[in-house]
């Protein structure tokens, strides 16, 4: 069983819900994000931390903002792995470690390199936007990541059928459903809570055991918790990453941002516990 | 007259791979996030049943005779003839002129079938991407004549460049959108016309080349092909059989595939595509993603040839904005792979330098896209030199779009 | 589609007069400074054996279908159709699609065959003078396609106002020739250039309408009439028969003539020519030359029916600028005259929203001149009001040049 | 016999030849080219008096602008022969009068009232510049014309045929024959002699008797000279309009400008008596 199953396992006979932040790995730079996600496992179950790529196609305005911030200083896949090495050993914390990233950085990289570094660092899933169920990347990924206990994440939105709900509660196996509360890009609406209901419902209808957690538009305590009612975690990403822009537009850098970021976070994040 | 029939003469598998046998390399795919999966379903889903539909084809391909004027001539032209050394050395060149469509390029072809299943499937807006603002231009008259709406993403500084064809499209009523992201062109500016398409679920998506997630590549280079088909029997009938050679542009590569599709199993028929090499291949400046040496990768929705920088994209750069593009369509690089199709370059002031020679001595003003097959059409031509060839060049465009541009480099050269 | 061959019914006295039998009336004539008599008889002569040589006709009809691409489709416009009033109302209107020629309006039919005639009757460079710049580049383009040298002549107001045609025109190698004269516009420029004809005896004057001395609008109807002849042949078999109406807008009367001339003996084809009321017909601010009360006068070697001033030529004003002009054709004034051309007009202002309408609903960027007359065609189809009837409007040009313009319009009127 | 006809007549007898000045009527305005043509009445034997058209098409540059400051202050046919009159009055001249100007404003105003005021004004010629041969307009000012014993003077250049040359020469029969230098327009271009020689010969094969004046740029004294050799009279125009232009830009007016222009004028006639 992975991290990510006992983390969620634990939680459910606990009764407690898992609060997921998400930021982009190396923004604005690479010291400056190592202390920001440093911070952050102080108060997320789970950090995901997103590889920039320059043609990404799902990202809303204040993502793509930060993948430039992170690519122009130097950031890649080889450094996100080194980073989050490195917060791992320096903080030496419990909290889960999810990469989120495009297909094209992944396969430049090399499949097989890129799962042999998740397992090296310690990563314990993978969100990869645009892998498509049919692509055989896909099936390489999902089955050396899980020969690794490794977690293979997939997102589901209000607009995908049955069919493709069923099949992607089968590749999520050893992690969760990533629900999107509505049909658009992370952050560009506010979190619809009919959608997280009826998504809920409908991933039940086929699977009583996977852990869904509702991410998109995900930006304030209340709505942390109105979403934890129905989800098993919680996903707050664009307001995090924008929390980092208003810090670096206020020239903030190092532990500075960091406190200025995470003192964000813990708020959200408290949202799970009220 | 009539549209010769479309036949499938290179079918990619069904989750739309084409497919190198002996390397293994794939071209083609879905690699979209799962918000798009079902759009995308019933894109795939409405188009196989579209061409299958007696009534939508027969109206389309009137449609494509009468609005967009697609029956253009063949010609042979006597003064690229002469300058490549002479019928006598190397036979017979030939031009199709497609610049003579509504629009003025091979896009309005793919452009309006798109639009028009796009009405037939319900949607009631087209998102669209664009460069040199052909492609916008050729999606905006397409959605007037058809009462849809558009929104048009293109890269800010592309939006500087082009103001007629930018101008004509709102004339047209298009919403444009600039896109500030990263390098401002055309890459940017499909990946957010892909955005919102994942984002509206009554708008369509239309792409401007063979290129994107499938059935994107598959849907442009059949409609499109209607190009190629009508070229091939007017050739026949000219010529008395089919050309030795085609010689076309590649930005994306879809007025090369519109064109040479129908050749595709013609063994007889060597096919070149040409890409732009910008300020010169070892400068690095340039937009040729076979010649400057692409590697697979996978972007907007495709697995191709590209180039890189590191695991991002890289800058493509040439003075044609249709042609500033950093990949290859899918369809097209698997052709390159096995061999079907050969590439070959020009560069940008050479483009120029072609652009006046045909105002000057052919009487004709080319999309500066085109003038970059042209040049490199000649040179190849000259360097086969065996009589008795018919060589054919698609003038993909015309050049309005490039006036002022071309004025800028006159009084530069006087 | 072959081009249908040339076939005289409305002939010219020897002296090239159209002659009115019932009012006595003159048309054309060769009024002319002695000067320009032996060029003139030159052009004449060359004109008339050209026209009986079986090859200079056949190589010259090739080029029209290839080069210029007089083959441009005739189609049924269900948005237009439905803005008259409906198909069982006023029956279908139908657009003759002459804005898919190469250089995009009908000036380059007459513009390349008199140019391919200046070059068999060994004439070294070509004078003309241009208006809109949509003649000019049209001739600069058949200049350029058969090697012949170039001055344009053009009003210097209006080579402010048409920024693109005539920078394609430079583009092409064309000498541009501001004229300073009187208005600065069309008609100091056909005069000067006519002055330059008798100052260059190795240069042939190529005039841009169905205007000037005898043998030129002769000639200009005569090979332009190959738009009408394939016209008369494609409506056949579209529709089985011929048109109940067309409509053309009128400057000098050449688009008009030249899809019209055909018709001229069938009975059941009215014939409309639409001309610019400028401002408004009472305003006196307009280039109605029929529709302001134009009367007999004689200017640029002809006698035709001219807008007045005293014994001068009177200035006329519209936006569109190939329209801007005090007279009409010589035999366009003899078919007034008989009754076989009825005329219409409409204003600047009524011309700007049907170019919005037909950019937004049609999809189409028409040139602002032809926009006169769909405005126009509609009411006038309106006031008809009869079923089963099938009208022709000819769409004589595209619009680029005009978008400069048409974004003022559209600014001002959001 | 007309008096243009006697004037050459006389002049053959005595081994002289004729001067002849050509100015736009009403140039640059009506009071100011009043007393210019009263002046050159003292030098020139005919004066050409050209009566503007806003549309010529065989005037040169220097001609149009004198054209547009004529027809801008008014100028028109009417008021040329109300000028002409006054100036026959006031100097009681023997100088010859000829009206040169284009076909529109003739028929504008009406052919028949045309030649009944030239004949009640004293006009001894008319040249119509782009009234050709064949058209009906200029059968009717022939006959017209020389019912009343007025002139009717045609142009013939080096590019005209024999045949051409011929037809002119019997419509001229009571004025001269008009031979312009070179091809081209008036003022253009300086004077050929060798094309004066070669027309006044080609003239003398068919008619032993008709005048022939030359013009077409000749602008010094001593072209007069040369032209005079060959020519029974010699036509100075573009140089004297250039002289109105030239003093109408130094604001000269009526007496004044008169006298600039006249001496001018003056000098180029002494071209003849040398
Ligand atoms: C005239 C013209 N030719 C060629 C291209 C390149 O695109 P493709 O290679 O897809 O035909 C463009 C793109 O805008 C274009 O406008
Ligand atoms: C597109 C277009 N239509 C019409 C005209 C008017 O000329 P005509 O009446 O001789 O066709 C012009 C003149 O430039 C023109 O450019």
């Amino acid at each position: 069983m992975s991290k990510l199953n006992n983390l969620f396992k634990e939680a459910k006979k606990n009764k407690k819900k898992i609060f997921i932040g998400f930021v982009t790995s190396g923004d604005p730079n690479y010291k400056s994000s190592k202390e920001i996600i440093k911070e952050m496992t102080k108060s997320c179950q789970i950090i995901e931390a997103g590889i920039s790529f320059n043609t990404s196609t799902s990202d809303s305005p204040i993502i793509m903002e930060a993948n430039d911030r992170a690519i122009n200083s130097g950031m890649n896949m080889n450094k996100t792995f080194k980073l989050i090495r490195e917060v791992k050993r320096e903080t030496k914390t419990n909290t889960c470690f999810v990469i989120m990233t495009y297909l094209n950085p992944v396969k430049i990289f090399g499949l097989k390199k890129f799962i042999n570094q998740c397992n090296f660092v310690g990563i314990d899933g993978v969100i990869i936007v645009d892998s498509n169920l049919n692509s055989p990347e896909e099936k390489i990924l999902i089955n050396g990541l899980s020969k690794k206990k490794i977690g293979y994440i997939k997102i589901i939105s209000p607009t995908n059928d049955d069919e493709f709900i069923k099949l992607s509660i089968k590749n999520c196996r050893d992690s969760w459903l990533y629900i999107t509360s509505y049909f658009g890009l992370t952050g560009s609406k506010n979190v619809n809570i009919d959608n997280v209901k009826k998504m809920v419902k409908r991933v039940r209808n086929y699977s009583k055991e996977i852990p869904v957690a509702v991410g998109f538009g995900v930006k304030t305590p209340s709505q942390v918790k109105q979403v934890s009612k129905y989800a098993d975690g919680v996903i707050c990403g664009s307001s995090i990453v924008n929390k980092v822009a208003e810090g670096h537009k206020k020239r903030l850098k190092g532990k500075k941002l960091a406190t200025f970021v995470s003192s964000y976070v813990k708020k959200l994040s408290r949202g799970i516990k009220k | 007259m009539k549209i010769p029939p479309f036949k499938e003469i290179n079918p990619p598998t069904k989750d739309g791979f084409w497919i190198n046998k002996k390397t293994k390399e794939r071209f083609g795919g879905q690699y979209i996030s799962p918000l798009l999966v079902p759009n995308l379903k019933r894109v795939e889903k409405g188009f196989f049943k579209a061409i299958k539909d007696k009534k939508f084809m027969r109206e389309l391909n009137e449609e494509l005779l009468s609005f967009i004027g697609v029956n253009t001539p063949v010609h042979f032209s006597p003064e690229l003839t002469k300058l490549a050394g002479g019928e006598k050395k190397i036979g017979k060149i030939y031009l199709k002129r497609t610049d003579l469509h509504t629009n003025h390029s091979h896009k309005p072809v793919s452009a309006y079938s798109c639009c028009k299943l796009a009405k037939y499937l319900g949607f009631k807006k087209i998102l669209t991407e664009t460069g040199a603002f052909q492609n916008g231009r050729a999606v905006a008259s397409a959605c007037a004549a058809l009462g849809l709406d558009l929104d048009i993403y293109v890269g800010a500084n592309d939006a500087k460049k082009l103001a007629i064809n930018k101008d004509i499209s709102a004339l047209h009523g298009a919403n444009i959108i600039e896109v500030h992201d990263s390098t401002k062109s055309l890459l940017p500016a499909m990946a957010a016309a892909l955005r919102a398409f994942q984002s509206e679920p009554d708008s369509m998506y239309v792409v401007g080349s063979v290129a994107g997630p499938h059935p994107y590549p598959l849907m442009v280079r059949t409609f499109g092909s209607v190009i190629g088909r009508i070229t091939k029997k007017q050739f026949k009938n000219l010529v008395g059989k089919d050309p030795s050679t085609i010689f076309s542009v590649c930005g994306g590569g879809s007025n090369m595939l519109c064109i040479s599709y129908p050749y595709l199993k013609t063994k007889n028929t060597k096919i070149y595509a040409v890409e732009s090499a910008g300020k010169g291949l070892k400068t690095g400046k340039h937009g040729a993603t076979i010649g400057g040496g692409g590697k697979i990768g996978i972007l907007l929705g495709m697995q191709s040839k590209v180039l890189l920088d590191g695991e991002n994209i890289a800058e493509s750069f040439t003075e044609a904005s249709g042609l500033d593009f950093s990949s290859i369509g899918t369809e097209v690089a698997f052709l390159q792979s096995v061999g079907r199709i050969k590439f070959l370059t020009a560069t940008d002031l050479e483009a120029k330098k072609t652009f006046m020679m045909m105002a000057r001595k052919v009487g004709l003003i080319c999309a500066i896209e085109a003038c970059y097959v042209i040049h490199a059409a000649i040179k190849e031509i000259r360097k086969i030199g065996k009589p008795k060839q018919n060589h054919l060049i698609h003038l993909c465009g015309a050049g309005e779009p490039n006036v002022a541009q071309m004025m800028e480099h006159m009084k530069k050269n006087k």
